[in-house]
């Protein structure tokens, strides 16, 4: 059964099926009732699952974070959304210090099954605080996982997975894919959560990346396809844990890469793919690792934004002078 | 049956509470208060009125500049002129505002320029004006940040001796701007603490528009909200936020008491957003016609304009030489707003730091040069 | 002179407040309030007495490991014993519990291990004992943090339909337990809010012990804490927190209403901490010895002694008997602290996650490999 | 004129002096006052400056954080102190969205000149939250910089210089080392605070490192020189921004690495090392740059501590390791 589908439905979909899967399922944060979260995500599921289960939250990130903790303690499965990746940092501190240690805390006596979803990443036009990209921060916090979907089919299936682990779950949404549409297979048998996919295979340079700009990405393979260069896509989905073993055997074969995310450069996701590559496969590789990226500010007004994030411009310039070595 | 107490919606915070400052009702006529009492001139009533007619008609053309795309966003203000200039009125030269994202009644009373601000909105800068000059701090986006800072500078304050001076004119206190459903944050409630702990001069101003995006005032509280104030050791006291006659008396108490030394003290004026939370919201899709057609008989405007007329302190030719003034402004705004140009990528480096860091200013070059290979025609 | 007002040492906050419950007098009367009355058996007087007693013992043995380098650290609970004794003993076992970091006697009480309590101050495990069994959770560090756990588990009990039964062996609620200093966290006053929103059955019980380290409950308050509660729309009741009969009653009380349906409600317990803030800390910095003094007279442990010895309801035998059985208690507690066994380096892969994550497994073989190259006698 | 004293005496001749010298400078935070703050870092400077420039504040760290916003913004120059590592987390909020982008937001209008304070890393034999690393957090977020001094002289010095820095500086106090003594020399002129210094010159191998871990670094160096390798030590003193001129030129001559810090591997600053060094030395590099880190789990028990903290006995494995290859 598939069906094609915005990933903003595609995720709607996926929540539905795992408020329906497991009664301990519940969704919470601001504005996801009756208006159904500001992008729509959860649009509708009050009305079918009633307020006690998804249920709107008083204006506090803290406190959503914070009584999500305790109802996991209690045995829910809680789904709280974050309403732009800028308003996450008042609930960083019950994410780091309680989220993420309290399995370690209780010696595994108290998981904690909960999902954190942020819409995050730029290109939307927006003003400050609703364009920005935190992986890194949740990505060097042990105890995390965290994940990111770039298509519709990996929306559907990876939050499901999310609400189905054990462990915490940074779920980041690439809210300027939200509208982008895909097929959704809703009976296959979904890849594992933590695995990264081969989106493109090619030989000449591997394009490390995750969540917005995997679409980007694949654009620029398509025109250095024309251009006679075959670009390999890697679509991490996972930045915490990061899948090693697809990592470096697309490395063994294309002795090339790039990693390419939004969020500023300096200790971004990009430097421990780069760290890790350098120390696993320092014979390997034919050319430095080239990292195309937001720069190290803060995410500008939107009026130059398409400059600072890394585009089809920059991405081919770096597959040039990757290969130039 | 919900269990988690979503009864909310019928809790004892009625629609037309009675526990409210008002000097000035609906229908336009003036009454007292025994507490309160407001003490300005005719022009000042005019002035008032000018004031929310042109913060309206701002807003008009904001909402207006973001559907022909010429702004990202703009979140209206419609519903809360009163609240806004009634507070503005209030302040002197020495005092400071901390405002949200939503007073713009409030920024162009003190000079922000109409087009620094819809610079924020269209993206071209990020929101930037003369705070000194006008004593208006940068709108803040993170609900509820900005009451730290304003009691943080409400300290500063003190420390700079500008608080219970005998001179009044060496006074001065922090007016700090914030929701009703920033007051669920926990960084509001810290203002509360410190504020109260150090007696600093700031007075928190919550516009109880009803409503955050969809939620209901309910949702963040089950009584008023001006009752959260003495919780923490300090006044509150509820005004109708659609009368500016009110919201400029009790702001101007709480100010006096602030500047000479009396510390912090609290005033929901309890208004509406008779708008979308910002353009991109639909409230269709949480809130009924019938509620917002119950306040519109409430119009802060209009009711100050049947005062003045009624009165005898207006005609239709001031009305009509005001329309003529807004409609000029109007069309200043709609220039200002095209007349805005675009940044330029590189100067977002060295905006990061007083001092720029060696490794950005290697990006910032890589950067350049980059740009330049393609103006050189790669 | 300070501008940042620091006659905050002088504020209407009395050492000796009249707004509180009190049952039992600091001479051991026993008196009576209109609100609150006591229902106890005998034995139940015994049961309390008893339990404060081995609870100053268990605090003194571990101050004592402390000194003898056993634990790394100790929160001395000497002083609050009637606060935490009385709370404890107001729940049943279908209520849970989130504490700080001080409420030994609420663990002993629950049926915590001391051993396991002690494990976390030596740093041989993060602070893991028997939740389920004990419905006493994790010690929290994190200031406030735990308030917010509390409200979320308590929301979770509504949900499970565990609040408004009419049979009420099937209602629970939650008690939380916050410092006074704690009262200025965000995070705390998020948990009132939402408490308060979705009408849950949690108790807020605030030890104010006068102290946050150095700093005394003027810098945090200049009202009593107690009244905080109000602004947020629900009971705050202060209660004399030395005195075992009134925070029983009290407890029980706001217990009840949750368990019921009522909401939330705080509870300040006024009592000092007699010690220091933990054995890290020397309190001669900041406070006066007079002040310890005043309180000794206040002894929680002491009055209560007076009034069961008075009223015949113990005698020395008995009394001693307790003594041997404090004695044995204190060795066992010591003769547990040494057979505490220190962990391996090797566990806290697994314990990171439910499901281990790859890399990590190899960092853990990688450390394995290491360790046994060691043995292997590299 | 030079002295000797321990860190913890020399930060607060420091603070003292940046208090004499500048009126604007008020510190602010949790117990400073008469106790002096719970490391006494802040002693007798109640009493000698009072309570308006030595401020207890209520114990919430947002709010110390963001009322010194305030206080920036009236120009002051605040100097907060988080009482502990794990504690800096409920004003994380204030740091990333407030404190690191004032100066980005009103386009250079409004500088932060703030510094954050905080005592770090472990081996104190300390409960959960008080033996963190969280530098990575900071040198991922634009705006702050972020430094740390190993020595007496150091600390002396650099706690002026970040006084005197009009960007917000992040100060990250190495707390096992508070009891370590040194010369402080009152009269010289310091180093620029965000430059690393050479404190052990070598030709065998770079050990790059920082805070408490310099002394253990150096510890290793010593004994490696018995063995008669001749190991280089480069305090890295500033995360943020990193002074990659002495690190590359340290490894142009060295030509192998190793990138010592406590805090968890993942993400952590020795990835930013690594990534720099293999973008920049690529063909430079005789044998891959290796991390000697805190594992990435939350930090553990302090009965297994020692084993969690980087080592000797795990340097000097690295040691071997790297000239191995
Ligand atoms: C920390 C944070 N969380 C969420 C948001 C998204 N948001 C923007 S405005 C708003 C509602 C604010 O409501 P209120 O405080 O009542 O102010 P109003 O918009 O009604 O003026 C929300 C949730 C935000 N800006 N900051
Ligand atoms: C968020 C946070 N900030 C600071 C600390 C350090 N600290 C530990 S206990 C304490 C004082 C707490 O005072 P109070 O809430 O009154 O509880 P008490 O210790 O008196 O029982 C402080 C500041 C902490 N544990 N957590
Ligand atoms: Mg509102
Ligand atoms: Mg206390």
């Amino acid at each position: 059964m598939a069906a094609t589908m915005t990933l903003a439905k595609a995720l709607n979909a996926g929540l539905r099926r795992a408020l329906d899967a497991d009664p301990k399922v519940l969704l919470a944060g601001e504005d996801i009732g009756k208006l159904g979260g500001v992008f729509r995500i959860t649009e509708g599921l009050q009305k079918d699952f009633g307020e006690d289960r998804v249920i709107d939250s008083p204006l506090a990130e803290s406190g959503i974070v914070g009584t999500a903790v305790g109802l996991a303690l209690r045995g829910y499965r809680p789904v709280v959304e974050i309403q732009f990746d800028g308003f996450v940092f008042p609930a960083f501190d019950q994410i780091v210090t309680q989220v993420a240690k309290m399995h370690f805390r209780t010696h595994g006596q108290h998981p904690m099954p909960m999902v954190i979803r942020i819409p995050y990443g730029g290109g939307i036009g927006g003003i400050e605080h609703h364009s920005e990209s935190p992986e890194a921060y949740f990505a060097h916090t042990p105890g995390l996982k965290v994940v990111t979907p770039a298509n519709a089919n990996d929306g559907y299936w990876m939050i499901q997975q999310a609400v189905a682990s054990n462990d915490p779950v940074i779920f980041l949404e690439p809210k300027r894919r939200y509208h982008q549409k895909g097929e959704v297979d809703e009976t296959s048998t979904p890849m594992p959560l933590h695995q990264a996919r081969v989106v493109r295979p090619g030989r000449a340079v591997t394009l490390f990346t995750y969540g917005p700009m995997v679409k980007t990405c694949l654009d620029a393979a398509a025109i250095a396809a024309d251009e006679g260069q075959e670009l390999e896509v890697v679509d991490l989905r996972s930045v915490s844990p990061i899948d090693w073993v697809t990592v470096f055997d697309s490395v063994r074969r294309t002795k090339r890469a790039i990693v390419v995310h939004e969020a500023q450069r300096s200790g971004g996701i990009g430097a421990e793919v780069v760290a890790r590559l350098h120390e696993e496969l320092f014979y390997v590789m034919e050319s430095p690792v080239l990292r195309v990226t937001g720069f190290d500010t803060p995410y500008p007004m939107s009026r130059v934004e398409e400059d600072y994030l890394p585009n089809l411009d920059r991405l081919l310039d770096a597959v040039d002078e990757s290969l130039s070595h | 049956m919900s269990q988690l107490g979503a009864d909310h919606h019928s809790r004892g915070l009625e629609r037309d509470p009675s526990d409210m400052v008002q000097l000035l009702t609906p229908e336009g006529e003036r009454v007292e208060h025994p507490d309160f009492s407001w003490h300005g001139t005719e022009d000042d009533l005019r002035r008032m009125y000018r004031d929310m007619v042109i913060a309206r008609r701002y807003d008009l053309e904001g909402t207006a500049l973001q559907r022909h795309g010429e702004l990202g966003l703009w979140p209206p203000l419609q519903g809360q002129e009163a609240a806004q200039v009634g507070a503005s009125h209030a302040l002197n030269d020495r005092d400071y505002i901390f405002p949200t994202y939503r007073e713009h009644a409030v920024a162009l009373h003190r000079g922000v320029d109409p087009a620094d601000m819809l610079a924020l909105w269209r993206g071209t800068t990020m929101g930037v004006w003369d705070t000194k000059g006008t004593g208006f701090f940068q709108y803040g986006i993170v609900i509820g940040s900005q009451t730290l800072h304003a009691t943080g500078y409400a300290m500063g304050m003190q420390l700079d001796g500008m608080v219970g001076n005998p001179d009044p004119d060496h006074n001065g206190a922090v007016l700090a701007f914030h929701g009703d459903g920033a007051s669920s944050q926990g960084d509001v409630n810290e203002a509360y603490v410190f504020a109260a702990s150090y007696n600093s001069p700031v007075v928190f101003f919550c516009q109880n528009n009803q409503w955050a995006i969809s939620e209901p005032i309910s949702r963040q509280t089950r009584i008023p909200l001006y009752q959260r104030a003495q919780g923490f050791g300090f006044p509150g006291i509820r005004v109708d936020g659609n009368d500016v006659l009110a919201v400029n008396a009790v702001t101007a108490w709480a100010m006096e008491r602030a500047r000479q030394g009396q510390g912090p003290a609290f005033i929901e004026a309890f208004t509406y957003r008779m708008g979308a939370h910002t353009t991109s919201d639909d409230p269709s899709k949480y809130r009924l016609a019938e509620e917002t057609e119950h306040w519109r008989l409430k119009d802060p405007i209009e009711r100050l304009r049947v005062h003045l007329t009624r009165n005898g302190l207006i005609d239709d030719d001031w009305l009509h030489a005001l329309e003529q003034e807004a409609d000029e402004f109007g069309a200043s705004v709609r220039a200002a707003c095209h007349g805005l140009t675009n940044p330029d990528l590189e100067q977002i480096f060295a905006q990061t730091y007083a001092d720029i860091t060696p490794p950005l200013v290697a990006q910032r070059a890589e950067h350049v040069a980059w740009v330049s290979s393609f103006e050189g025609g790669k």
